[in-house]
């Protein structure tokens, strides 16, 4: 099995710290692969470096067999690399439908159509209508997504990355902050849809992350420790002096 | 639905003709000035209304059009589909220009390149006297015409000015609508969202100035026969700052609001001037008055009274 | 021809400074307080003007500069309190206009107050004479300008880089929150903030204007020249506002030495290119983190 | 649309005490006709905000000054004033005049400061058959766009370009001099007018500077001129720009050192000299108005008495403006239904005006005026005034050339 992402050496520095020092791993095409570490480990950094939102000083990056270094966030999107974010980053001014449609329309091309803009857009209604059934949120279509409460923003972040069908979906800490049943929701609906869609995923909880990934890597202080399977990352003694032993203590 | 639709542009024409057969000449060609700048307003509104994008340089894409009509019209004959051709193409291309300058940087970066690029092009108005009339402007244009009919008159400047207010409102009300318009107002309310969306920022905000610069140009290429003149103020930042007040008056985002802000301050200026030196102390008021207690402008005003207000 | 050159080279240096001077006490509460101040032009016409009344009046020369200062620093105060406090959390759109509808107002007041017509100051015996550089003669005046504006500078430097009040300032800026359980009332701190800026605004206007006059207009006019100093900058660092101060001085001086008729084209397009070359002008404020 | 300027007999209305008050105060110099007891409205565009607001004020107090000494009436019709401002902006200045004439009816329109505006009117009031008394001064409006309605009783850009070549080709220098001047219309007349008239009498013009209009900061260019050493400088600027470069060219030690010439406004008494201290001294203007010129003399006094500092330009204008409509009135007993006429008389006989006999050229209705050569010298109360040196006498504008 390839590759659907290459991370190859990558570092970043901020002045005199440095964020994410020669991180070198892999994603493998339809895989879970979740990433965890400390606070300040530098998750949410090579996130953005992946996504194309930061520049790397040093390393490449390959999606799906090409390198990607120097593409804009944008046309990392359009080759199917998708990602939320952190804190939920919604259209506060739009309703929950048009802040899912905005999504549909760029993936089906039609983002910045004018003439002709009332079908894509009716299309893009229906896709959006559907993920909302899909969560459950059908009867707050119409809402501002301001007037929502944070699970149902959460899940909004998540169904806007959704509508674009990515290949490769990475997720920054999607559960953070939502109540135990709202999190197994969000997760069944991941779940649901990674029939061709790989995930990346970023969690501080590392309950979810054993349960729904295939394999994990961890970050401690910009560099990976180690990539393996959960039961080898649990096993393994760095990560347990570093991580998983502060937990446990 | 399509009933309601109908309604408000056939109410504006019918108010239209009563205006008309009404009015004076004075009164008619100021409601035309007050049409052909509102609909400039109108374009500044896609920019500030709906991208979040504060051009201090607007004055240039209407002026550079009115320039571009006034000056084809002394060699070619004042035909109007001729003007509106060329006052588009001219307000087109000067927004292509401006936006490879300014959409590379945000908030007041964009303010200040927008500046700029609008002192430039007033440079060029102000000094290229063999064919501007340097600061004295071009007189003497001959009157608009459309074939064999002469549209010189208040009147028919009027009804013209009407339509294309109209026309433009329109065009305004189906780009907001449009998958673009609603892209703009995603990279004015959450700019890194959009990318992770993959829209690329500047392809959306150029189009919409593309789309800014056709309307504003077809509202300068008329602007010059109000008056048969055209000078370097109407490039002038100045102009720029005032179209921003007067969209603020009206109603930011409230699209028909560029008209009534635009017909406010003309009007406080023209019949306030006449009884006080202190008409701008009252612009100056009204304005900060308007930011403080009504942010959303007259337009929103009014709307409120009649009916609960749609969000752009 | 070195006379020449180096008297050029002074008058760019002594424009430099007086945008410096504005541009500073803009640049103070973008960069502090995230706050776009288009009134500032304002307290620059102001203070003018109390300098020009100050120095007609036969009181102490000297001392036009500091009562302009402390006369435009509690013009500022009042305008702090209202309307513009409740606009520090607001977005930039909504304080450009406001502050540029108040500046509206405020240069239609000052017209009303001191009249249309053309002041400009009785400078004192001693601030008249000249120093001649390889046989050219340059005004004293102007060395007080450049004097006086690095001086300012150097100050302002000391002030928020040197001293705790600064560093509580510069805290202050990053978390509020913080700075507030020290038990420092950061609404007082803010306005003492803003107050610093006026004054600046002030104290510019009356040493500019003994080369600027005073006059209405005046008031866009200058705001327009600290605001692209302030943006070329990049929106508030302090090197940035100096350095951009130096650039868009010897921008727009060298422009009228060289092409004189086409001065503001050569220095608005060189400006362009600047910010065409680094969007985030001279000295980019620290990365923000998505 | 002659229709608001045609005479309404009405003899109803005559009898009433307010037209017999007015006829009074008109110094029973004309007995007006039964008809005349119409008041007559006259409107003033001029600039009251913008770069000129000093100027237009001041031109607005000269026409009022007129008014009250005539006891708010003319030719015994009671006078209607009514002033709008038009910011220096052409469009703007149009859209008020076309309030003035559609709206607010008025008999006459006068003013204008800014050349672009009074060109802009020009087809404006053309058009609507208004009579104008327009006070701009670019050397078009008594060219190529004079027109039948409009009467200027004031100077053009040449009158003083002109005039100013000949004075320094006399008393100057006859080669080196080095021209100035803010960088748009009114600029570019004085100053080509000056060097045509310079070079066609055999002088050489060196150096040409131009700066855009509304420059802070004089210093390198001055530093340029320094470096030039110019027999003689010849420039322009008005207002703001003409106060800094004045301040600046006595701080940069070139005052008493280079001769400057130059344009009247760039000296002008009310709006400039009170402002520059003594940096003009010694320099020297060619200009239609002086507060030495003896026939200013009784206006200059009468506007102090008002509490006004001594007279410039506009107020004078103004006022001259005033005499010269009172003028055309009186002459044609208040009655401008028939401007052909109105204007035949005015063409008739000169004018008393402050700005002394003011004939008038049929061809383009354009004035033929005295210009004064003023040097700035110190008064008696210590104030710089710009005193009469030479006269030249009745310079007329070449007009519409042949």
């Amino acid at each position: 099995m390839t590759a659907l992402l290459q991370v190859e050496g990558v570092g970043k520095r901020f002045g005199e710290f440095a964020a994410i020092s020669d991180v070198t791993l892999d994603l493998r095409g339809g895989e879970t692969l979740g990433l965890i570490g400390p606070n300040g480990a530098g998750k949410t950094t090579l996130f953005n470096m992946i996504t194309g939102f930061l520049k790397p000083d040093a390393g490449s990056l390959r999606f799906d067999g090409a390198a990607i270094d120097r593409l804009a966030p944008a046309q990392r999107v359009a080759r199917g690399l998708v990602r939320s974010f952190q804190k939920p980053m919604l259209f506060p001014a739009l309703a929950l439908r048009e802040n899912i449609a905005m999504a549909a329309r760029q993936h089906a091309g039609r983002g910045l159509s004018w003439w002709g803009g009332a079908r894509a857009t009716r299309a893009a209604n229906d896709e959006a209508d559907r993920l909302l059934i899909e969560a459950g949120l059908q009867h707050r279509a119409e809402a501002r997504v301001a007037d929502l409460a944070y699970g149902e923003q959460r899940m909004a972040d998540l169904l806007i990355a959704l509508a674009l069908r990515p290949r490769l979906l990475l997720l920054d800490e999607p559960t953070a902050g939502l109540a135990p049943d709202e999190a197994r929701r969000l997760l069944a609906i991941i779940r649901r849809h990674d029939e061709g869609t790989s995930v990346m995923l970023i969690t501080h909880e590392v309950e979810i992350a054993f349960a729904a990934c295939d394999r994990i890597a961890v970050l401690n202080l910009g560099r990976l420790l180690c990539l393996d399977t959960p039961a080898a990352v649990q096993a393994h003694p760095a990560v347990r002096e570093a991580y998983l032993g502060a937990l446990a203590a | 639905m399509s009933l309601s639709r109908l309604a408000l542009p056939m109410a504006g024409l019918a108010a239209m003709a009563a205006v008309a057969a009404l009015s004076g000449d004075f009164q008619l060609r100021f409601l035309a000035e007050i049409l052909l700048i509102g609909t400039a307003v109108l374009s500044l509104d896609l920019l500030i209304g709906f991208g979040g994008l504060i051009s201090l340089g607007h004055a240039a894409l209407f002026g550079s059009a009115a320039y571009a009509a006034a000056i084809a019209a002394q060699h070619l004959g004042a035909s109007l589909p001729v003007m509106l051709g060329i006052g588009i193409a001219m307000g087109t291309a000067v927004a292509a220009l401006m936006g490879l300058v300014i959409l590379r940087a945000g908030s007041l970066f964009l303010l200040i390149l927008a500046l700029l690029f609008g002192q430039i092009v007033w440079e060029i108005c102000f000094h290229w006297r063999e064919v501007t009339g340097g600061a004295d402007g071009l007189r003497g244009l001959p009157p608009l015409s459309l074939g064999p009919w002469a549209l010189g008159d208040a009147r028919s400047l009027f009804v013209l000015a009407g339509l294309l207010a109209l026309g433009s409102l329109g065009v305004a009300r189906s780009f907001v609508a449009s998958p673009l318009g609603r892209a703009l107002i995603g990279t004015r309310e959450q700019p890194i969202r959009m990318q992770a969306l993959g829209y690329t920022l500047f392809s959306v905000r150029f189009r919409a100035l593309l789309v800014a610069g056709a309307m504003a140009g077809a509202a300068g290429s008329l602007y010059p026969f109000v008056n048969l003149y055209v000078g370097p103020q109407s490039v002038h930042w100045t102009l720029s700052a005032t179209m921003i007040i007067m969209l603020v008056i009206g109603g930011v985002g409230s699209l028909w609001g560029a008209f009534l802000g635009t017909a406010v301050y003309l009007a406080l200026q023209t019949y306030v001037g006449a009884w006080t030196d202190r008409w701008q102390l009252c612009v100056g008021l009204l304005f900060v008055l308007t930011v403080l207690v009504m942010p959303q402008g007259l337009a929103s005003g009014f709307l409120r009274l009649t009916r609960k207000g749609r969000t752009p | 021809m070195m006379g020449y050159a180096a008297i050029q080279v002074l008058n760019a240096l002594s424009f430099s400074a007086l945008l410096l001077l504005t541009g500073l006490g803009l640049s103070v509460v973008l960069s502090l307080m995230n706050f776009v101040n288009l009134a500032h032009g304002s307290f620059y016409l102001l203070g003018s003007y109390i300098a020009v009344h100050w120095l007609a009046s036969g009181a102490p020369w000297w001392m036009a500069f500091p009562v302009a200062f402390l006369a435009t620093a509690l013009a500022g105060a009042l305008l702090e309190r209202f309307p513009l406090r409740a606009f520090y959390a607001r977005p930039h759109l909504m304080q450009v206009l406001l502050t540029y509808g108040l500046s509206v107002i405020f240069a239609d007041l000052m017209r009303w107050g001191f009249g249309a017509q053309i002041l400009s100051p009785e400078l004192p015996e001693m601030l008249q004479g000249v120093v001649f550089l390889f046989d050219m003669p340059f005004p004293l005046y102007r060395l007080f300008i450049i004097g006086a504006g690095f001086a300012m500078a150097l100050a302002l430097w000391l002030l928020f880089d040197r001293t705790m009040w600064g560093a509580v300032v510069r805290a202050a800026v990053s978390d509020r929150g913080i700075v507030e359980t020290l038990g420092i009332d950061t609404r007082r701190l803010f306005a003492a903030v803003f107050m610093l800026s006026a004054g600046l605004g002030g104290l510019s206007g009356a040493l500019g204007a003994g080369m600027l006059a005073a006059y209405p207009g005046l008031d866009e006019e200058v705001l327009i020249l600290a605001l692209i100093t302030v943006v070329v900058g990049g929106l508030g660092s302090f090197g940035g506002t100096v350095l951009s101060a130096l650039v868009v001085g010897f921008a727009l001086t060298f422009s009228k030495v060289w092409f004189p008729e086409f001065a503001n084209l050569a220095a608005f397009s060189a400006m362009i290119a600047l910010l065409l070359a680094r969007p985030n002008g001279l000295v980019a404020p620290p990365l923000r983190q998505l | 649309m002659p229709k608001h300027c045609q005479n309404d007999i009405r003899p109803g209305a005559s009898l009433g005490r307010r037209g017999l008050l007015a006829g009074a105060a008109a110094l029973g110099l004309a007995r007006p006709a039964i008809a005349q007891a119409q008041p007559l409205r006259i409107g003033m565009v001029t600039s009251l905000s913008g770069p000129f607001t000093a100027l237009g004020e001041s031109m607005r107090a000269g026409m009022q000054l007129l008014l009250a000494q005539s006891g708010q009436a003319i030719a015994g019709r009671r006078v209607e004033f009514l002033v709008e401002d038009d910011q220096a902006r052409p469009e703007e200045g149009v859209r008020k005049a076309r309030k003035l004439i559609g709206q607010d009816r008025v008999d006459l329109l006068c003013g204008v400061i800014s050349s672009g505006v009074a060109l802009a009117l020009r087809d404006v009031v053309t058009e609507a058959r208004m009579p104008t008394f327009l006070l701009g001064s670019a050397n078009d409006l008594a060219r190529k766009a004079a027109s039948p309605f409009i009467l200027r009783p004031t100077k053009t850009n040449w009158m003083l370009g002109d005039t100013a070549a000949r004075w320094t080709y006399e008393k100057v220098s006859k080669s080196k001099v080095l021209t100035v001047g803010s960088d748009y219309a009114a600029g570019r007349e004085y100053i080509g007018d000056f060097a045509e008239g310079y070079r066609r009498l055999g002088g050489g013009i060196g150096r040409q500077l131009w700066t855009p209009l509304g420059s802070a900061d004089f210093g390198p260019l001055l530093t340029t001129i320094a470096s030039e050493r110019p027999e003689v400088v010849y420039g322009f600027f008005a207002g703001s720009d003409a106060v800094r470069f004045l301040r600046q060219w006595k701080e940069y030690r070139l005052a008493g050192r280079v001769p400057l010439v130059g344009t009247g406004a760039f000296f002008d008494q009310e709006d400039v000299l009170p402002a520059v201290g003594d940096a003009a001294l010694g320099a020297v203007n060619t200009f239609h108005q002086s507060p030495t010129a003896p026939a200013s003399a009784a206006f200059i006094e009468a506007y102090r008495a008002t509490g006004k500092p001594l007279p410039g330009e506009f107020s004078t204008t103004g006022y001259v403006c005033g005499q010269v409509i009172k003028a055309a009135l009186e002459r044609s007993n208040g009655d401008l239904a028939d401007w052909e006429k109105t204007r035949a008389g005015l063409f008739a006989a000169p004018v008393e005006t402050a700005f002394g006999p003011m004939p008038f050229d049929p061809r383009n209705g354009q004035a033929i005026l005295d210009i004064h050569v003023n040097e700035v010298k110190r008064g008696e109360d210590g104030r710089m005034v710009n005193t009469v040196l030479h006269t030249y006498r009745q310079v007329r504008d070449p007009g519409i050339p042949a």
